[in-house]
Formats: structure tokens, C-alpha cells, sequence
């Protein structure tokens, strides 16, 4: 067995590296990611062994980046395009839920979409504007995207192959502000599926749902309960859209209680449709409403006011708290 | 086609329009082979070697396609299509193009391409299944080199342009021609992908029929100068070619796309045509464009002119031209035939290709819509 | 007393004229608004009579309409931007997002943004791809915006009067299957405030909330299920971002269930976000959980099926019954 | 600046680049007004009546900005920033640019434009606050005449051009200045905004900072020929300029922003120019380009060669660049110590603003904040 101790950024380059190995038709786009490696690394040494042709530097363009992808995908290409930061990803917005969503089933099936769109997103890492934004809801509500946020090294770089081997158009998420965190990750193993979420501590008093980089943050919440005797049961979402909720479901059931943390803006995010989902199949189970932690409904702050805006552990256990307070 | 109605309130030109629109015969940086009498003309840079066959051949496109799109109007009219986006007018820039096509050469259509549609061999019926909104597009893509109708303008631009880098890629031999309106070169999309294009020489030529005007709006709000020179921008060729000369289209696109499959890179083509229709059924030109611009363009009939030559020249006699109207009449009934007796899609359809694997979300969604549906059943 | 018959279309052709008549500094902008009056007319006469300046027939560029609204409102005007279909507000998207909601709060309340973004929106008219979308989760998702959506000729007259005069930016949505349906509008009364809710119909078993073309249908419901003994109290909510509940909590207090209807599909739609809200605030109180009729997730259909995919009467009295069920 | 570390590993020449990029100076299309070895020199369309005290003036600017750069730079290296976008190099470009400005003018800057905020009486420390993530820029952009920070790159060219039709429509005699970057020139939003500006002629000039490089993507990756080229494309002039020569950028663009005030409409300037530090302290540029570029560059430094010009020609002496120097000392330490002493922004702040008029629910989530973070009081 090849275990390695891998940061979720390295996690991600092998990963990459080993589905450009795996496929041929593998292309990586984006701004900087040539001969740069990306301003985060994680195309690091691609260029160089796979050649332009396969990692391509594009001009300075979000659309031109996925509509091209778009046409490389419909001559039998898995483009895999990376935006630079969460927060430019709007100028692709367009070819993202009017065609890179819509085509396969414009197509009644005949035209492929394996697009994977690599987004560096939330905040944390004290930049400036557009640069710590968590755009997550914007494609959970566009039918045909798959979105998915990884939180750990083996998900990074089990997640980003199994992403670009799929034939639906997936938006990747990836934790910035997690990118230098390490684990060991198995490189030989046989990895959980990608649009599953996954139990990651278990239980009994309330259940928190978090994806991303929230979900160390969710954990963290639950070593500071169990030191006040309360014991929180912490899932990791995974896939964000469309969302696995049986696991969630089965876990609320049991502990009645249950809250959601993000760091997008609270208003019309993940939270509000998982509550509203849970509310209508646990209904009788629950013993107080599904409570979200989320940002504020304000834009993504000067990075002064980050730390204040952003969920952190605190808030995770003031709303257990609140939770029990039911 | 019904007759427009006469223009008859009198407007102000439009700001900044040198209207009204005038033909470019007289410009000599337009490619023309064919005048509108239909005597053959040289050009400097471009000529055309066309056998016979092949000239009736293009003769009988534009006379089925018109029939077609005629056919389609009436069937909108009589409430068999949502709607109906016609290419009056504009059958020479679109067989033209289409014809310069060869096999493994992959078209990119906007909404109204319906000639160029003709020319890959797609059946009428899948695009009329579109305008009845029975589906998006009935044909494949991939099959017929012609990919589905895009509504939102200009994207299609960057899927041809990215296509034109898969096909660099493949190391193929072939070319990949864009369609755009003259609207279309204002949108953001269209010139991100004339500068992919350029940046990575990808084999696509973009096809502009200008026929100005983007629904209400002229030309001259979305440009200042001739759409072509927008290519010189951007650092590679533009030309213009009378639209209304199918001669002409097929020669300037046939050479473009042929550097494009020789590793010279995108070309843009304005082909200089008017919508002699309105923008779609649901539009009403009269309130927004002159009579007199009608009648000018009337005089440069792509059909007409090509059909003079023919007979001119002793290439097509009154047999074949009868014969071309029995085609059509056969076209047009078989049309009206099939769109009227288009099945109702399936409704629980809308579930499927969203994904190409089902997620467990949306076949739960889907089990309870079926569920719902056969509740009712008996009751309707 | 002046009172006149309006379609909701004529209500608002009246209401931008009123508007620019009462400020100088409003301009009209879109595509085909000027001389053909915008494909559905609302703009009609407006450039002949005020002029080429104030009613500005645009490139065929979205993003390039808002960006330069954006600009015009740093001057000093009042932009009114049209986007011809509910489909081709995508390009537009980075804009708005990244500009116009954001540069207020950017300027610390320096650069004033009263930018009005009118959207003929929803299904039911037969048409093609693109043209019946609701997009208008994207929006109340992203703080700095404000989202309206109307559903009768009184509220189309005065809400695009008050939207405009408004200084935050208005996503302003018009229900496009509605604009031919008339009623009665008193041209001189004192208008309701632009961003309340508004109960159009008493009841005491079920609330039923919509907004724009779903309050019809809401109504409607409640029509047939009084027949069947049932009385719902229907509340248009007017204001869909920054939502306001207060009479909905209040409503919902009193029936202990509520039913949300959307064109949009369910996912992260506006019903999400609801539900979540009352869940919190009115768990108690809640005899069922709130339920959704929406769009199902999936591409807006090919118009022939799009019947099906649209909520109807039925299927607001099926999740009526269902409630009840509880 | 503390010395780039050299640039040891060879690599390839980036597809289609003509790397290294060379200065223009042989090239007769740029138009130039000094020499790098600080000669004047005449230019057939471009002149410059220009007195010693302006001359004087932007040779402190210069200095001073380059400074304010420099402290900066030091200041993000010990933490007191969070990022710092240096201007190393474009000092001429931005300083010619913004002395090209009249009063009533309007300029949107892109991140990287503090030499332009300097000319239009920014205060450094408003500059400051935005990179120590304090706000986003703290200057009253109406008052100064100087929009705020762009961060999204080219969405500031739009804005620029709405500003102009909005100064059309006031009847002023007043020019708009739009700042990009070469990479810039791909965007979309880039595009349509010369788009726009061209079909209502519009009083904007774009102002393109040709540093060839968008991070570390060159120049060739973005366009095949000189990016002046790209407005003869759109029916518009284009102009490109030393960038390095603040003379010339000086003449080039009050020409062009004097036409655009007369109702000339738009003009592109392409001040061609280099980046002499990273693209931001976050960047290592030594992973994407040789030394030796950097090397030739230096050659061409804009402060050197008018400092050499003003010295030769007798207009400064020696006691004036001591007190250039002085001066320069001087804003620096206020900088540092108006860093360094900013006052943290209030945590609730962050409600403020978002709308003109604050939504009850915005209210309400801000008073729970408020009841939250009041709980933690004496606890911290
Ligand atoms: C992004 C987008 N915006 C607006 C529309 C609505 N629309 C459909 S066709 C059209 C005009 C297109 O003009 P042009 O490009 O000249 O093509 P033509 O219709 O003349 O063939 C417009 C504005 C659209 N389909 N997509
Ligand atoms: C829409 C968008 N995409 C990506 C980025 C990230 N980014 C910041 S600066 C930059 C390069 C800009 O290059 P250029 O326009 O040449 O300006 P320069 O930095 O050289 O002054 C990129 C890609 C961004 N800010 N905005
Ligand atoms: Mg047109
Ligand atoms: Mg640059």
C-alpha cells in the first residue's frame, strides 16, 4: 500500500497529474497555469511534461475559457478549466448555466459535457476583494451541474479524478484557504464515491452538516463540545448539489437537531435548501428547526472583518447551543 | 411568403444610419461572381471552378430551402409552430457557406441557419420539432457536422472556436465555420472568441451574414465602420462578400476554410444580405424599417440572379426548373405533413439527459411527478 | 379619483413615462426599446417622445448595457436597463454581481447605484429555449440587490415608479405571460410601499405565498378550494430579496401551515429560503412543514411540456392537501 | 525594491512568442518625445508645450511615487499589508496619463494605477487601507475625480463609457480616462466597452498599460499584433506610445483626451511599458521570464532618463533633486506611520452600506451580531 502525506494543493496536482496519465483527452485552461503552475501551484510541472497542447495558458477571458471548453468537449475533450479565484468566476457565468449545463440535455443526450471547473473558493486568507467568495449556490440551483467541495487531501485527489472521468459537467470546489493542510492519503485505494456525503465523527446530540473547508471548522466545534459533554455528529457533505441527504436524514432522525454551516452568504445557500429538505422529511423527528451558520448577507468584507464574518467555531456552538435551547 | 405590408408612416433615419441600407454592388471591396442580373464577373483573388451539375445543384438548395421556410411561416401562421425564425432573403449566405463545407467539417449555427441546415443533410423536421417545441433540435450534432441551433447570440462563437482547438489537436484536416449575425459582433463572447481564435491559429472561419439588423436595430449601432474590418483588430483576415451572390459565398468561404485547414488560422467573412422577412414571426419590421429598403433589396434576389444565369447560359432549361418546383412542392407537403403529425413528447422526458447518470434527487422528483401524473389518469 | 383599465404591459409603458417625466435624470436602456419599443412593447412611444438620449437603443451586448448603466449612475442618472428575455441576463451577470451589488458598499455609500434591471420573466408563453427562465434566486442570493416581482397592473405602475426613484438597485421582474391582464388602477393613489409583502386574500387553514405570475394561480387555489370547504389565506410577497415576512410569520402563526409556489426550480429556489426562515421563527407553530411548489430541477422544458413542469392550480391544492395531511 | 533574484533555469520560448519583448524605441510607430538617454526629441503629429515647473513637477512625481511603490512593497514584506500591486516601471505610463487630466475629468483605474491616484490628489494612505484590508479604497471618488479601485479585470472600461454618455448627455466638455492592462484587452466586458464607446462616440479614452505581461502570461498570448491595432477594428484611432517616456504619454493623451472632449469620441492608447517587480508581492515572476529581459528594460528606466534630461538641459540642479529626495523621505515615513497606525475598522461595519437604505432583515441579522459578539465582552 503507497500512502503519502500530502497538502490538499499537492493532493490536487497528483491528482490531476494522474488523470492526465489515465486519459489523453484531459486538457487543462486557465489564466496562469502554464509555465506559472496557477498562482496556487496546483498545476505546478504539468506544462512542462504534458506539453501546451495539454495545458494551456488561455488569454485573460472566464467566458472565452468555457465556452472554448465547451466546443473541446463536443470534439470528444474532458476540458478541466480553472478559474483563478471564486470571485471570477461570473464573467463565465453565462456559457455556465446557459450552455455547459443545458447541452446534454439540449442534446437529448448526443452531446457530451465532461467540463470539470476548478474554483479556489471562501474566504480566510486575508486578500482583497473578489478574491474569498463562495459562489457555491449560484450552481446547486442550475439543474445540470454537479457541484462538489472537497475538504481533505484524499477527497482532493481522489475527487478531482473521479470529477473528470465522469461524463456530467462538474463545478470543483477547492478549500484556498485549506490548500497547505495535511493528511495521508492512500494512493492505491479503492475511493468512496464522489457524489456521496460521508459521516466524518458520529453523534448523538445534534448533527452538523458542513463541506469544504467548513468542515474542519465543524470538527473543531465538536472536540469543543464533547469537553462540555455534548456530542456532535459532523457530516461531510461532499457533493453540494445534487445533494446526498440519506446519510443526513438518517442522522437527524436520530438526534432531532441539526445545523448547517457555510460560509456563503446565509440568505438563499445551501442552508436554506437543506433545511427546507430535512424539515419536510424529518418533520416529526426534529426537536428544533435546522439552524444555519452561514456568512452575513452583505458583500465578503475588507479582510480586517473576515475572521468576524466568516463561521468559526464559536458560532458553530452558539447555535448548538441554540439548538438545545429548543 | 404573404407580402409585407407598404411602409407607410414616415421616420426619422436612425441615429448615426446611413440609411437607408443600401446593396454594396457598387463597392469594390465586396467579392462578387455573380451580379444581380446573373452575368458571371471575375474577381482578382477569388474564382470559382463549378461544373454544371453542381450550379443546378445550388440552384435547387436556395429554391427548397425558401419553399421550406415559406412552408414554415404558413405553419406558424396557423398556430403549428411557437414560432418560425425566417432566412427570406438570406438563402444564398447560407447555401454558399453551407455547400463550401466538406465531410468531418463541423457548423455552428445560430437560430435562423435553416440553409445551411439543408446543406449537412439535416432533416426539416428536426429543426421544425424545435420552432413546435417538441425538443431543442431533433438531429446529431455530431452525425451531420452541424451542431444544435444556439439561442443565446454569440456563444456558439467560443464552442467553434474551442471545437477548431480540438480539431488542432486531433492533428485533422478540417475546419470549423462559426455563424453569427451582425448583432452577434457586439456581444463580449463573440470577441473573446475572435481572440482565442487568433491567439492559438485555430482552424475556424467566422461566417457573418449581415443582415442589418439585430431584430430593430441597424447596423449602425453596433458598428462604425464595415463589420469585416473588425477581423484586422484582432490580426487576421476579414472580407466581405455579396451575400445575396452564392457564386461569391461559396468561393470566399471555401478559400477560408481551406486556410483554416492548412494551419492559417481563423478568417472572418461579413456577408453583406437584408432580412427581407421580419426578425421571427412574432416581429413586426414595419415599425422600425423603410419600404424603399425592401423594394432596393428585392432587386438583388439571390434566386433570381442565379436563375438568370442558368437559363442565360443555357445550363438549366424549363424542365429542370420545373422539376426543382416539383421537389419543392414535395418538400413542403412532406414538411406540413410531419410537423402537423409531430407526437407529443413524453412528459416525464424532461426528466431524462439532464445528467448523463440520473442523480437519486431528481429520479425521486421524477418518481413523484409520475406518481402525481397517473393520479389524474382517468380524470382528464 | 382618475382611475384607468390597465394590462400590467400598459400599467408600466405609463409608469416609465411618469418616471421620466418626474426626473430628468432617468434613462431607458436596452435592446430594440427605442423605435420598435422593446419586443413586448413596454417601452413603447417613450423615444419618440423623450428623445434618442433618454431612451438609448443599445449594442447587442447585456454585459455591456449594465456596465455602462454602472457608469451613468456614477453621473448622476437613473438608469433603467431592459433585458429582453429572462434567458439572456446571464451575460450580464459579472456586472451585477461583481458591480453593481457590491459598489455602494465598495464606496463606503460614495457611489450612489440606483440601477433599475427590468426582466420580462417566467414560463407559459410557448416560446423557445431561453425565454422562460426565473432566475431570480441568483439574485436575491447576492446582497446589495433588491429583487422585486409584480403581479398585478397597480403594482407594475407604481412599483416601477418607486423602483426607479429608489436609490439601491432593483432587479425589477415582470411576469411576462401576465402583461396582457387587466384591472382597475387608481392613477392617483398613495402606492404601497415598494418592498412589503401584501395578503391579497384572507383564509385561516393554509398560507400560500407567491410572487409575480404564481399569484394568480395562488389565487386561483384558493378559489377552487374554498368550493371544497378550504380557506387560504394568500399573501403576495411583492419583495422577494430582502424578504419580508413579517405578515407571512404572522399568517403562518395563525394556520400552522404554509405552501410556497414558484416558476423557479425547488432547488435553492426562493421556497428554500422561506421555509427555512419560517421553520425558525415559527417552529411551534408549525402543524406541517412548510411545503414547495416549484419547477422541478431540470432545464425550463420544450415549450410543449412546459404545463407540466409549471405549478398549477392542482398542484398548489395537492400540496394543500398534503399539508392538511400532516 | 530589493534586486530581483536572477533568472537561472532555460526555458522555452512561449508558444508563438516573440520573447523577449523589446523596448520600441527602433519601432517608428510608438511615438516618443524623449530618448532613453534623455534627449528630446521632436514627433511629425505629437508636441509639447511644456514649461520647467511642469517639468520639474513630473519628475517629482515620479520619484515620489516610485517611493510611495517602494514602501509599499516594504511594508507588505513585514506584514502591515496584505498584498501590495506594484507600479516598479509604469511610473511614465501613469504619471503622463494622470498630468494629462483636467479638473472635471473622470478616471477609472484598474488596482495597479496609485501613480494616477497620486496626480489626482489621492490621499497614499486611502490607497493603503485597501491593501491592509481595511476597505476598499477610501477616497471620494466623485471629489477626486478618480473612481475607485477595479478589481475585476476590465469591468472598469464599461463604467468609463457609461460615465462618458453620461458626460454627453450634460453637455460637458469633459473626458473620461479608462486604465487596463494588456491582459486586460481579452475580456469581453473590455471589448463591448469600445464597443459602446464607438457607436455613441463617447468622450472615453482607454488607456492600455502595455506591461507585457498579465501575470505571467506574455503579451503574445492575448494578441497577435501591437494591441493599438485592436481600435482600428472598432472604427476608432489608435495610438501607441513609450510608455517609459512621460513626455510622450503626456502629449498622447491630452490629444486624445482634448478630441473626446470636442466630440471626436474614443481614442486607444497603448502606452508600451514594462513591469519591473512581480505582478503582486504574492507573485514570483523569476518561475516565467528571463533576466536578461528585465535587464534590457532597466535601460529604459523612465525616472533616469528625464532626471538626465532636466540635469543636461540645465532646468533642475542638484539642490532641487535633494529636495525631490527629501520630499520623498518624508512621504514615505507618513505613509508608513498612517499604515501601521490605521485604526482596525468596527466588526459591524460590515452591515453598513450594503444598501442606501438598510432592510429590516439586514438590520435584524446586524443586531444579533451585535447581541452575539457583546456576549464575548470581558471574556477576550
Ligand atoms: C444574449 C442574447 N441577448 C438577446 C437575445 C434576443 N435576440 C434574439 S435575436 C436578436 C438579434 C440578433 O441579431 P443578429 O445577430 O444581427 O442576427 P439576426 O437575427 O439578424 O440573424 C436578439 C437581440 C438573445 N437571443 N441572446
Ligand atoms: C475577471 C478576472 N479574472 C482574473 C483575475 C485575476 N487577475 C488579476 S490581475 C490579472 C492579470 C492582469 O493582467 P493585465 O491586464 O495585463 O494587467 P497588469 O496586472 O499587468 O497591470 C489576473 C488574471 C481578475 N482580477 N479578474
Ligand atoms: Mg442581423
Ligand atoms: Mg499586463
Amino acid at each position: 500500500m503507497s500512502t503519502e502525506t500530502l497538502t490538499i494543493g499537492k493532493a490536487l496536482n497528483l491528482g490531476l497529474r494522474r488523470a492526465m496519465e489515465d486519459d489523453a483527452k484531459v486538457v487543462l485552461m486557465g489564466e496562469d497555469i502554464g509555465r506559472l503552475g496557477g498562482v496556487f501551484r496546483i498545476t505546478d510541472g504539468l506544462q512542462k511534461d504534458f506539453g501546451e497542447a495539454r495545458v494551456v495558458d488561455t488569454p485573460l477571458a472566464e467566458a472565452g475559457i468555457l465556452g472554448t471548453a465547451v466546443g473541446l468537449a463536443m470534439r470528444g475533450y474532458r476540458p478541466v478549466c480553472e478559474i483563478q479565484f471564486d470571485g471570477f468566476v461570473f464573467p463565465a457565468v453565462n456559457e455556465i448555466i446557459t450552455q455547459v449545463a443545458k447541452i446534454h440535455a439540449r442534446s437529448q443526450g448526443r452531446i457530451p459535457m465532461p467540463v470539470v471547473i476548478r474554483i479556489p473558493f471562501g474566504g480566510g486568507i486575508g486578500a482583497v476583494e473578489h478574491h474569498s467568495e463562495s459562489p457555491e449556490a449560484y450552481f446547486a440551483h442550475t439543474a445540470g451541474l454537479r457541484v462538489v467541495a472537497v475538504s481533505n487531501p484524499a477527497d482532493a485527489y481522489w475527487g478531482i479524478q473521479q470529477a473528470i472521468a465522469h461524463p456530467d459537467p462538474v463545478v470543483f470546489l477547492e478549500p484556498k484557504r485549506r490548500y497547505w493542510e495535511k493528511a495521508e492519503v492512500d494512493l492505491d485505494a479503492t475511493p468512496d464515491p464522489l457524489f456521496a456525503s460521508r459521516v466524518v465523527r458520529g453523534g448523538d446530540d445534534v448533527t452538523v452538516l458542513a463541506y469544504g473547508p467548513m468542515v474542519k471548522t465543524a470538527l473543531q466545534a465538536a472536540e469543543a463540545a464533547q469537553e462540555e459533554g455534548r456530542s456532535l455528529e459532523v457530516i461531510d457533505l461532499r457533493t453540494v448539489s445534487p445533494l446526498d441527504l440519506d446519510p443526513v436524514m438518517e442522522s437527524v432522525r436520530r438526534t432531532g437537531r441539526c445545523v448547517v454551516v457555510h460560509e456563503a452568504p446565509t440568505s438563499l445557500g445551501l442552508g436554506a435548501e437543506i433545511a427546507a429538505r430535512i424539515t419536510e422529511s424529518c418533520f416529526h423527528s426534529l426537536e428544533a428547526p435546522v439552524l444555519r451558520v452561514g456568512g452575513y448577507d452583505t458583500p465578503y468584507p475588507p479582510s480586517k472583518l473576515e475572521e468576524e464574518y466568516l463561521p468559526d467555531l464559536d458560532r458553530v456552538l452558539d447555535a448548538v447551543d441554540r439548538s438545545m435551547g429548543f | 411568403m404573404t407580402a409585407l405590408p407598404e411602409f407607410t408612416e414616415v421616420v426619422d433615419p436612425v441615429p448615426g444610419a446611413a440609411a437607408p441600407h443600401l446593396p454594396p454592388s457598387c463597392d469594390s471591396g465586396t467579392v462578387q461572381l455573380l451580379t444581380p442580373e446573373g452575368d458571371r464577373v471575375e474577381h482578382p483573388e477569388y474564382s470559382l471552378d463549378i461544373g454544371d451539375d453542381e450550379l443546378r445543384g445550388l440552384y435547387r438548395d436556395l429554391v427548397l430551402v425558401r419553399r421550406w421556410d415559406a412552408e414554415a411561416t404558413a405553419l406558424q401562421r396557423q398556430g403549428e409552430l411557437g414560432l418560425w425564425a425566417s432566412l427570406l432573403g438570406q438563402e444564398a449566405a447560407q447555401v454558399g457557406a453551407g455547400r463550401a463545407l466538406q465531410d468531418g467539417d463541423m457548423a455552428f449555427p445560430t437560430y435562423r441557419e435553416h440553409g445551411v441546415a439543408w446543406t449537412r443533410g439535416v432533416d426539416p423536421l428536426h429543426v421544425m420539432s424545435l420552432f413546435r417545441g417538441v425538443d431543442n433540435g431533433g438531429w446529431d450534432p455530431a452525425a451531420r457536422g452541424f451542431n444544435l441551433y444556439t439561442i443565446v447570440i454569440g456563444a456558439q462563437c467560443l464552442h467553434a472556436t474551442g471545437y477548431a482547438m480540438g480539431v488542432q489537436r486531433d492533428g485533422a484536416e478540417q475546419a470549423v465555420l462559426a455563424f453569427l449575425g451582425d448583432g452577434a459582433t457586439s456581444q463580449g463572447e463573440v470577441n473573446e472568441a475572435m481572440i482565442f481564435a487568433a491567439s492559438f491559429s485555430a482552424p475556424v472561419v467566422f461566417f457573418c451574414q449581415n443582415n442589418q439588423y439585430a431584430i430593430s436595430v441597424p447596423l449602425e449601432r453596433q458598428t462604425r465602420i464595415p463589420l469585416y474590418q473588425r477581423a484586422a483588430g484582432f490580426g487576421f483576415p476579414g472580407v466581405r462578400v455579396d451575400g445575396n451572390d452564392v457564386l461569391a459565398v461559396l468561393a470566399v468561404t471555401r478559400q477560408a476554410l481551406q486556410a483554416a485547414r492548412e494551419g492559417q488560422g481563423p478568417t472572418f467573412i461579413e456577408a453583406f444580405t437584408y432580412r427581407m422577412g421580419a426578425h421571427t414571426t412574432s416581429d413586426d419590421p414595419t415599425r422600425y424599417r423603410l419600404a424603399s429598403e425592401l423594394e432596393e433589396w428585392k432587386l438583388r434576389d439571390p434566386i433570381a440572379r442565379l436563375k438568370a444565369h442558368l437559363s442565360r447560359s443555357g445550363i438549366a432549361d424549363a424542365t429542370f426548373f420545373e422539376s426543382v418546383e416539383a421537389d419543392a412542392d414535395e418538400l413542403a407537403a412532406r414538411i406540413r405533413s410531419g410537423t402537423v403529425g409531430m407526437p407529443e413528447p413524453e412528459p416525464s422526458s424532461m426528466f431524462e439527459h439532464v445528467y448523463a447518470e440520473k442523480p437519486a434527487p431528481l429520479a425521486a422528483q421524477q418518481a413523484e411527478f409520475d406518481a402525481y401524473h397517473a393520479s389524474f389518469e382517468g380524470e382528464r
